[in-house]
């Protein structure tokens, strides 16, 4: 090899001349949400790793991911992950880091099973224990999961991505990523971005449609006192959502069981060191690799297409809908209470934990100043959680 | 990877999506209604259980509270006699002046942090 | 597909509908265990997780574990994992998370591993270094091991099952663990069970023992005062161990070896950083895996057996016995040395590290309120740990 | 999976595993036995090195321990004149008033701090 | 199987008398780096866990590592990874502990990109950022790398060879491991061990090397105060330099985009959580994984050659000559500056953060007291960092 | 594994090795001084942008600083005016008497407790 051969050699293994327009706006992508999570604050424990990577990603040759996201594999290796990432060493070459993060941490669902876990080891649902009537509004916001399912297949969209798309008005990103994996992949990059953009425009999303449809004496009603949850029930309601959301929705076992089990270790009181690492050291740490393995997914091919466009545009319906479908049952809880619940809470149906019960609280004290009904929107707002995990369930056992 | 067709959607598609949709809702209504009710159960029964041990507790108030608190005294006196016993004891063999012992006050302070070490240990090997 | 056929399918695959008596059983095991660990504190770090992945896995359907324990395997493939995972996928479909736990952490023996690299982390070797000839009695607590496993080939287990159900008596879970996966797979989760279950129970099986077996003179007998140990020595310590029983005992050298790699980060003083990583975020995560990957293991097919009942009244004979030998050989020392050595403390060479040394320092004072032989205690406690680990290179060299 | 039947054991079993188990006590007593040979060696090799040791550091009082001091001291000076210096240099370039320019007291403090947080840094990357 | 036989077989297995000469001279050399590493204290977090895991793979038949660190494998599955460690699995028995960290977590780059992402997260650019001109003696320093490399190629290394020893001089453990790893994984024990050993050994080797290339009057020569640098500045520099870098010199993105990612995560301030976690939970976890799987290289049959003595001759070479290049180039930048470049801040040029800054300040505080040249010192430091990355990646590109 | 031939190198590899010096040298400059060129015009701009902003602060502070710390305020006061309501309001319900319900002191001290634990909470679940 001589000098000059050399040369040319590394000028043509030049990332800027390999450099496609795909790239280009894709790195444009991942810097603005960088940037939307730097100077907005936007989900930035997503949306900045997210961001970061998907400008990594698209440097062209940088190796850092060199298999395809959805690969079309024989369909005897399909469901069998060591052997798909023997054939795609053969296909491909070896892996980047990013590609054993994707393949090993996010399609084998590790990493958002034990997100799930660090979110249960966080969660207090001594708001919905204390008011368990409160939970049927974390049922009536999956309405709008169903709403933007419904549009999306309107819009030519098959069923498995219409599913994927429709959870992203849940407003929980693991559920999202989780269900996504499983059923259409080509558009995870898309359907967790939305997801947990939207979860960040939830002080904008939902305030016009809740007013829309409440009045302000309505938005005035205040709610009796939540009565205090004792350590015994708990401790009791991880292990009775398990078993029965177990033994009803059996595809939805995986994330409820792991969210309940962290949710025991945090009330169980007995294994503080377990549920801090849960909380804290393995959260963190898993977190850095779903960042880094969802921005992987932000490729050109998968990316810059039509679809992304008009998920982007679902996931404002799916939001907007799910907080509708929320108000509009807490209307009818209203009427049947006699008025004692104030419909707003139930737009807190949409997890985006606490954030949009938060956003019911904004709204109550706007109208009247004396109105705390933060507690009771937080009801609704874990139960949201788990309606999204169990509505998962179902698109998994109709279509997975 | 599938290309994206904007056609017309199918319609066996779309009335797919209305039976997911209505087996959806209803299932993911029903899921709550259920926890919620068993969480009403759970919660009515604690009260009373809880109602329950109240009154008990009154009436072992009576009992015997006296007992937990002797007991603690107990070894509190036990830590404290077996420490002067130790010191006590730390200081016969002083006809034995080996140099590099330590002082029998050094050795009492010494012997107390340590046990307190050891109680306070907590299973760290055991627990695994 | 039509709106009745999706009910039904629906319902074909309710987990209610599928439970079997074994299920129900084996949920209601894991609730005793998971209400052990809250109300008695009996091991809670692993029988807390041990219990609910219990309940987990034996919810139909749930696909947290889809893999068989002790799988038939084409014996080209059986000692190789990553073969053996594809074998799996393609046999059974793909893993749950407690299959990649149990499979890549559990079976691949990295998690009793990174357990006893903690251990060492979290030991102080101090009184065993400080009076060597303790060191006996951790080795003679280990006859209890040999004879639950003579009791158990009598019963009618067969070598490699009656191996892991003896060192149950050693009282050290990851040893344990470690043997069992590699013995007897199929035992592992009555094994582990049985093992974390005694170690707690230690306060009620031992005193019995020790006092049938002592005169209250003997419990009397105050020990001379042990000398400090340098920094010096507590550094040669693992190093020394490390080689001494490595080069004895090869099939030791794992457990062992990790051991003392950690007791060196510990006691060098110049890895702080590490040390800390090896006794609480490496630790605590490792914890985590190790209960959920041991309660997936508890299956109907394989807990539900007359075995698991006798394997766990054998754990009480070997705790017993291995208490026994320990105070037996403690008064032939107590003669040897003139009465110089308290025969209890042989008791604390049933490791359960400072569970025994504690019930020997409480009968002590007992019998004489001045009586301190805690840290004599402590140096036959420690030693046990080892002694066992050895115990289980001899069964490995002999049997696997 | 094995089943389990619950028949008389077989003798060979039985034999073998009384074979197993004289070895593993054997074993078991000698490697520890072994071990606390060689702590019991390693203790007493320390307890002479501590004694030189002793004589040593009392020998070595006499001569050498104001060395150490002073070159701490050294240090503390070295770094006190040197941050006195820059303080004064720092207020030399006074007649370019550009005007972002700190004033030379927050200077010298941030100096400090600079200087003591890469004294602090310890290898911060360069230990791995 | 009879007593007799069964003690035979256990003495036949005793690692005593399977100790081959090869292991003994191993296991010496792993106690020399335990004692350097607690006794001076040299890169214990390095050299301690590296030298008691020799220590631990020279036990014969430990089983902590069985396979051959640089096998001959079918060229079908050189670059597969599952299907290389299955083919080792048949080939060579179970993976120890130690194989599965080595094959699983070194070879695959993980835990060098993972360090490197820790490290970004560690380091503050904002010297280099201040006086960006300096960046170009963290250039200047890379020449000691060619040196060392040509010198090696002299003496009859080969190519991948030579390019592996000569990074040493780089300074960057991380970089080494990742180069030597892909370009020549049978020295790979022997280049981590030099640059790590050298690295410490830096306030050595330097200050002669620096004295004989520079006057008392260059090293008195005092440097203009540093500008403050805004945060702003300190968030877009690791976005720039990962696509300036990531666009140039594609294969050298992964090591230069982990390590931006990381210094994004700390300067971005918006994720103290993840921030915090690269820096320490992740690090130390990485930081065990990294010193037991480069310990357990260090087998006779690699490391015991001619070979291993010259790579760490070579070692001295890179460093002194890379020191030289640096001050060199300070130098000539001293000169068209006018005299306002000392010239020794280039000898920090030289990674080893910041060891080698630390260095520089020292002569220049030896020759005048008040002469603080640290801060600009850190300049070359960091950006030492990036240039032997770079490096690496023209290595790669060249070689890979 | 390769064997160690301390033969005569190839000339061939050498030169190679020195091509790639060149290569390597040549890029590692031209990378590092790029990224210096970079961080320049960077700060460049950055410096003008401060300078700008400065200006404007300057401008905007005749204006508008009421504006923000008035919205604080009212916030203030909306928590302690709702504090103060929700403690009426809590003392209402006097007239039934049931045993466990906490005295309103309690209550509203545990209300702002909560409020701000929800307030503090900051995203938990949302923010994965
Ligand atoms: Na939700
Ligand atoms: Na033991
Ligand atoms: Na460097």
């Amino acid at each position: 090899m001589g000098l000059e051969q050399a040369v040319v050699d590394f000028f043509n293994h030049m990332g800027l001349l390999n450099l496609t327009v795909g790239n280009v706006v894709m790195i444009i992508v991942g810097l603005t949400l960088v940037y939307l999570a730097i100077r907005y604050e936007m989900e930035p424990l997503l949306l900045l790793p997210i961001g970061i990577s998907a400008v990594l990603v698209n440097l062209p040759l940088s190796h850092m991911a060199n298999w395809p996201l959805a690969p079309q594999l024989p369909p005897e290796i399909q469901e069998n992950i060591f052997a798909t990432i023997s054939y795609l060493s053969q296909q491909y070459g070896p892996p980047g880091l990013f590609d054993l993060i994707y393949y090993l941490l996010i399609k084998t669902e590790v990493v958002p099973l034990l997100i799930f876990f660090g979110l249960g080891a966080m969660t207090d649902f001594g708001p919905m224990i204390a008011d368990p009537k409160t939970a049927l509004l974390g049922a009536a916001a999956q309405i709008g999961v169903f709403v933007a399912m419904l549009v999306a297949l309107a819009l030519g969209f098959n069923l498995k991505e219409a599913a994927s798309i429709g959870i992203i008005g849940g407003a929980d990103g693991p559920t999202t990523i989780y269900l996504t994996t499983k059923l259409a992949p080509h558009i995870l990059s898309a359907t967790a971005v939305a997801a947990y953009s939207y979860m960040s425009l939830v002080p904008l999303i939902q305030p016009p449609v809740i007013k829309a449809l409440t009045t302000p004496e309505e938005r005035r009603i205040r709610m009796e006192q939540l009565r205090p949850v004792s350590k015994r029930e708990k401790i009791l309601f991880p292990i009775a959502s398990m078993i029965v959301i177990g033994l009803l929705v059996p595809s939805a076992a995986p994330l409820i069981g792991m969210l309940m089990i962290g949710n025991l270790f945090r009330e169980s009181g007995v294994v503080q060191r377990l549920s801090k690492a849960a909380q804290e050291e393995l959260m963190n740490i898993v977190t850095i690799f779903l960042g880094l393995g969802i921005g992987s997914t932000m490729r050109a091919e998968s990316f810059l297409t039509p679809k992304t466009l008009m998920i982007l545009a679902l996931g404002v319906v799916a939001f907007a809908s799910a907080t509708a479908g929320g108000v509009l049952f807490g209307k009818i809880m209203m009427k049947i209470s006699g008025g004692k619940i104030n419909p707003m809470i139930g737009a807190a149906g949409v997890s985006a934990v606490p954030m949009s019960a938060r956003v019911v609280q904004r709204l109550a004290s706007e109208e009247d100043p004396g109105n705390f009904i933060l507690m009771h929107a937080m009801g609704p707002n874990v139960a949201g959680v788990i309606g999204t995990a169990v509505v998962a369930g179902v698109f998994l056992s109709a279509l997975g | 990877m599938e290309t994206f067709h904007c056609e017309v959607p199918k319609m066996s598609q779309l009335l797919e999506g209305l039976y997911i949709t209505i087996l959806g809702i209803v299932v993911v209504f029903s899921v709550l209604a259920i926890l919620a009710i068993v969480m009403d159960l759970i919660g009515r029964t604690e009260r009373k259980l809880v109602e329950k041990e109240k009154k008990k507790e009154v009436e072992d108030k009576k009992v015997e509270p006296v007992k937990v608190e002797k007991k603690l005294d107990e070894k509190k006196i036990a830590i404290i006699t077996a420490a002067i016993l130790a010191y006590l004891r730390g200081k016969q063999p002083k006809e034995v002046p080996i140099k590099r012992k330590p002082s029998p006050n050094w050795w009492l302070s010494g012997l107390i942090t340590q046990m307190e070490e050891v109680e306070n240990f907590n299973y760290e090997i055991g627990k695994w």
